[in-house]
């Protein structure tokens, strides 16, 4: 038996639809002669028989769209034995996807002495405060890239004391490069003020009261609630200093400095801080800091602080003066809260104080409004409710 | 028809042209199947033209083709299973799998190919009969082409520098009356090809491309013209193709009954009508023919089916010439 | 050494090629009678007869068609397509046959073809005539082509050109042929696959071909007065493209500027570029720069010619940005 | 904890939660009745996460005027005792 099968009509024809038979079941069809007629999306084609014989039976119906190959119709082919005559129609070549002849181009070996290093990484380390030379590179011809910078920045994960202690000093060597560069670089000029806490305190008290162990706030959330909301009142403080010139970041992202224990510091970001309610904000301050010291912080975490708030209340100062983290443009230092004789109404009596101070990029904003700034934060400590 | 001719040369005649027609016609089917892919141009109802014109090229005379040119490889010589297996892209083809249906190529029967862009030829031929004359060989480049090409520059730029510089190049033309899908009046102001060699003052005349001994007689005149003019020379075969330009086309530009019309003069049935007429053709001679031919087809067939596919390894190789292989042509 | 200008050297080699191998022939426009549009075979046609010099109709792609054919047919054609400009009417020949026939055939055919042409701007021939189209030409596997800039290479290519198997393009950038320069007595043929040092460097390497190479050799002097040590490359060979020699200097000054006399989009400087991007990313300081011409039809006035071409002072403006 | 735990054990929970917060301690090195904040320097952050971390071990209840009975190793163990006790 002889298959007609559905032709390839074409270079780019992969399926077709049966239009009409110009045979019936019975009929003689010769060699060349027109069976069927066929529709491609370009035309209808007649298409010839390649057998002469008997049609046998018509397997595909008018307006049958079927892929190329398929059976359409059995044909007796005479003097011919069945099985001689089975059309082996080609299964598609496996297109062997050819491999790249072309040789790679793998980058030659590093010249000795000089370091390889993307643009891109050399960026981001130095913005991580990242020192690449001690970085082993994952990249071709083992490159440092954005990833093992991305790796390293990461605080120290927990490693055997010898290796802190390098760890230490490298990062000590990073915070160095960077702290020499603001105040090289950046034109400092410093604000502090003193303000009154009592309502916050006492609103804290309440709200703890209402709140099981697992939700208790911190005073200093409230105070970087309230950075975060003056903010918006003094947007040229929340900008990076990139190429010359200071860029508003549209965000505001609060870098809190967390000290660690053996040694440095870091101040991962709450990402859009103003925009988080008191308990969210809380919930995220105990992650980053707990992360921080366990170092588990993720890298991204760290690239894109607008504005450092560092508060050494704990620690029993009174007020700070810190030097900004480039290319940030202020930073914002809280001091211990102390009892204070305030007057009040004519009257002198005891509240809790905490000095607020402000280091800010003299290129980008000047002590006006500086001012302004830390006078939105005491406004705004005055309603915690508000927060 | 011209007066009857020797038997034998009449046998061979015939059986070159059966052997093109079942070549073209497995190649159809082979092409429904999948196995030959990409463009294939069938010679069919051209068969008169190949098999009247090439034998009366020498060993040692040149062909340039174009990409209809299975036909004119047959006769010129190449073996029937080289040419299979570049039609299914295989390593054991004749130009190693790498041109397929339009760029059959061989080097040992000077035949420099299937050249697949229309006109494209005819300048390359006119060098090669410029290296002959510089080299005072007495040979002939034949150059086939297409009523299509006569509209290309490159027509009328060649028979103008084969005349100016007299150059020994047979310019033959198979009119077919369509450029793929366009007539021939639909795309020359002047439809009569012959006439168009005038411009340039080559001798040019035109010929009946059903009839193969027409065909036959015409060429070997217009051979021995150029052989001792040593100057270029004309034909215009006017011929037809039954089937469609390429696989498939629905032939919209063409009806059927000028198909049928053209089909009653089928250059292998007239020849044979025109055999047995003469006596020269006894009744089973055609079908001993036919079984051959199928013998010879189902062999090429196996060959190309078992020849392997070119390593990808070999992907770049002759781009370049090898340093140490000999500088000039290779055929030389 | 003697003195001689480009076109003498280039008419030299001519004249050499024609008495060493008899196969060798000269065919192109007005090459003959005309003694060739920028004097290179004045007097071959007396000296080797109108077999050998052959002027040819107006017909780019038949002529060089038919040197195709020539060498096929075993003869040594050199054809002179009188200006690139011109030779956009042949590049079927040369992309479909030339440089594809060997491949295509599977190795049967070698097509030993040398084409000349004029190319480049600088001498007021308004937009038609100006083109640099030496990249278009470097794009395609299976020719080889050359860009002489000195007297030397103007001199020898042609030699080392003519015992290639594979068909070698040549162009000769036309402000060129009155500069004058020195030339063994014997002309011994030249390497034709490795660029040349033409001035050593450590700051920034100018990397050229052709006539953009004596801008770029000016521009490293004014540099150099700066303090800034330029080196200089001469490709020569655009393809096969010599990437060693320009990494290697890329990488000694970690700061490249290439000048390409073409548009600057998809030019021949923009495939330098990317090579040394992927062969020498870690070398770099800065982004490669590209000096090429404005995109523009290269317009007639001498002043705005001027302004849309590479200058030596709009590559020493590159390589300062370069610095920062 | 479902079963009541003797002092010891519970000593050592307080201190494996200690380490958690400050896991560069040397937990032999704790005393039992110097606060946590002066031998530790442990600040309130760390103070709260170590009270929720005992809230949730041992599943009592703890208001900021207790913290300063959590703020020893011995207040620790005595308070949880007691707990343990009502």
């Amino acid at each position: 038996m002889a298959e007609f099968v559905m032709p390839t009509l074409g270079s780019d024809m992969t399926e077709g639809t049966l239009v009409e038979w110009k045979k019936k079941v019975g009929d003689q069809v010769t060699k060349g002669e027109i069976i069927a007629e066929v529709d491609t999306e370009k035309s209808a084609i007649e298409v010839e028989s390649f057998y002469t014989g008997i049609i046998q039976q018509l397997i595909a119906k008018p307006g049958d769209t079927v892929l190329v190959g398929t059976v359409m119709a059995i044909i007796s082919e005479e003097g011919k034995s069945a099985e001689q005559v089975e059309a082996k129609v080609a299964k598609p070549v496996k297109e062997s996807t050819p491999s790249p002849v072309g040789e790679p181009i793998v980058p030659p070996p590093p010249e000795p002495g000089r370091l390889r290093i993307s643009p891109a990484a050399k960026q981001l380390a130095s913005e991580l405060r990242v020192d690449p030379s001690s970085l082993k590179g994952t990249g071709p011809g083992g490159a440092i890239t954005l990833d093992d910078v991305r790796a390293a920045a990461a605080v120290p994960t927990k490693e055997p004391p010898t290796v802190t202690i390098d760890r230490q000093a490298r990062m000590r060597e990073i915070i160095a490069a960077a702290m020499a560069r603001s105040k090289r670089e950046i034109p400092h000029y410093y604000l502090s003020t003193a303000i009154d806490m009592g309502k916050a305190m006492a609103w804290l008290k309440d709200e703890n009261l209402k709140r099981s162990v697992t939700d208790r706030l911190l005073y200093g959330v409230l105070l970087i609630k309230a950075v975060a909301l003056a903010l918006r009142q003094v947007p040229e403080l929340n900008a990076l200093w990139k190429g010359g010139a200071a860029v508003q970041s549209p965000d505001v992202h609060v870098g809190v400095a967390v000290s660690l224990r053996q040694g440095g510091l870091v101040a991962p970001a709450i990402h859009h801080t103003d925009k988080q309610s008191l308990g969210e904000l809380m919930t995220r301050f105990q992650d980053v800091v707990k992360r921080a010291r366990a170092g588990t912080l993720r890298s991204s975490e760290f690239s894109d602080p607008t504005i450092t708030v560092t508060s050494l209340g704990e620690q029993g100062v009174e007020t700070v003066f810190g030097v900004i983290y480039p290319p940030q443009v202020a930073l914002v230092g809280f001091g211990k809260v102390v009892e204070r004789p305030w007057v009040v109404g004519g009257e002198v009596v005891s509240r809790p104080v905490v000095m607020a101070s402000l280091s800010a990029d003299h290129r980008v904003t000047d002590g006006h409004r500086g001012a302004v700034f830390l006078s939105a934060i005491d406004r705004l400590l005055q309603e915690p409710a508000q927060l | 028809m011209t007066p009857p001719i020797d038997r034998g040369h009449g046998l061979e005649l015939l059986r070159q042209m059966l052997r093109i027609r079942r070549f073209e016609e497995k190649c159809a089917e082979l092409y429904s199947l999948g196995k030959i892919r990409g463009f294939l141009h069938l010679y069919i109802g051209e068969e008169a033209v190949a098999v009247g014109a090439m034998p009366c090229l020498t060993s040692e005379d040149a062909i340039v083709g174009t990409y209809r040119e299975h036909g004119h490889a047959l006769i010129r010589g190449t073996p029937m299973g080289p040419l299979m297996a570049e039609l299914y892209g295989k390593a054991n083809g004749c130009a190693r799998g790498r041109g397929g249906s339009m760029h059959f190529f061989d080097a040992a029967r000077r035949f420099y190919g299937g050249l697949a862009i229309v006109g494209g030829g005819l300048p390359v031929a006119v060098g090669l009969a410029l290296a002959d004359k510089m080299q005072k060989r007495p040979r002939v480049t034949a150059c086939f082409f297409g009523d299509g090409a006569v509209a290309e520059g490159e027509f009328h730029e060649s028979l103008n520098l084969a005349a100016l510089w007299k150059l020994p190049v047979l310019f033959l033309c198979e009119n077919n009356l369509y450029a793929m899908g366009t007539a021939l009046a639909r795309h020359q102001s002047q439809p009569d090809i012959a006439k168009k060699a005038d411009a340039y003052a080559i001798p040019a005349e035109a010929v009946d491309g059903m009839d193969v001994l027409a065909v036959e007689s015409a060429t070997q005149q217009a051979m021995n013209f150029v052989r001792h003019d040593g100057g270029p020379y004309l034909i215009e075969y006017r011929t037809y193709r039954f089937r469609a330009h390429s696989m498939y086309d629905a032939e919209l530009y063409r009806t059927k009954d000028e198909v049928a019309q053209w089909k009653q003069r089928d250059p292998i049935a007239s020849f044979e009508r025109y055999l047995r007429g003469n006596g020269l053709l006894h009744t089973d001679e055609v079908e001993k023919m036919e079984t051959a031919i199928t013998a010879e087809i189902e062999e090429a067939v196996a060959f190309a089916e078992a020849g392997g596919w070119e390593s990808i390894e070999d992907l770049a190789r002759d781009v370049y010439t090898p340093r140490q292989a000999e500088a000039s042509g290779k055929v030389e | 050494m003697i003195k001689m200008t480009y076109r003498e050297a280039v008419r030299a080699g001519l004249r050499e090629a024609l008495q060493n191998n008899p196969h060798v022939f000269l065919m192109g426009e007005d090459v003959g009678k005309y003694g060739g549009t920028y004097a290179c075979s004045k007097g071959f046609l007396e000296e080797f007869g109108s077999e050998r010099i052959r002027d040819t109709p107006l017909s780019e792609s038949t002529f060089v068609g038919a040197g195709i054919g020539a060498a096929l047919g075993g003869m040594k054609p050199i054809v002179e397509v009188m200006t690139v400009n011109f030779s956009l009417l042949a590049l079927d020949q040369i992309v479909n046959n030339a440089a594809t026939i060997r491949h295509m055939s599977g190795g049967q055919f070698s097509i030993p073809l040398v084409v000349r042409m004029a190319t480049g701007a600088g001498r007021q021939v308004a937009a038609q005539h100006s083109h640099s189209l030496e990249g278009w030409y470097a794009h395609i596997p299976g020719i080889k082509v050359l860009t002489p800039a000195t007297v030397i290479d103007a001199r020898s290519m042609l030699l080392s050109a003519l015992k290639e198997p594979d068909p070698v393009f040549i162009f000769e950038h036309a402000y060129l042929y009155p500069m004058e320069g020195e030339v063994d007595e014997g002309a011994l043929p030249v390497d034709i696959s490795r660029a040349a040092v033409r001035r050593q460097g450590k700051d920034v390497s100018l990397i050229t071909f052709g006539g953009s190479l004596w801008k770029a050799l000016q521009a490293a002097e004014t540099l150099a007065g700066e303090g800034i040590d330029a080196e200089v490359i001469d490709l020569r060979v655009l393809r096969p493209l010599d990437q060693a020699t320009v990494l290697a200097s890329v990488k000694k000054t970690h700061r490249a500027v290439i000048i390409d006399e073409a548009w600057r989009t998809g030019s021949f400087a923009a495939e330098i570029s990317a090579q040394i991007m992927e062969g020498a990313f870690y070398d770099l300081d800065g982004p490669v720069a590209r000096v090429c011409s404005a995109e523009v039809p290269i317009p007639y006035p001498k002043h705005l010619e001027d302004a849309a071409l590479p200058q030596p002072e709009t590559i020493v403006t590159a390589v300062r940005n370069l610095k920062g | 904890m479902n079963r009541s735990l003797t002092p010891d054990e519970i000593r050592q929970t307080v201190l494996r939660l200690l380490s958690e917060i400050a896991p560069e301690v040397d937990l032999s090195l704790v005393k039992a009745d110097v606060s946590f904040r002066d031998q530790l320097d442990i600040d309130s952050m760390d103070f709260l996460n170590f009270v929720v971390s005992i809230h949730k071990t041992f599943g009592v209840e703890i208001r900021e005027a207790d913290y300063p009975k959590y703020s020893t190793l011995k207040g620790c163990v005595e308070e949880l005792s007691a707990n343990r006790a009502r």
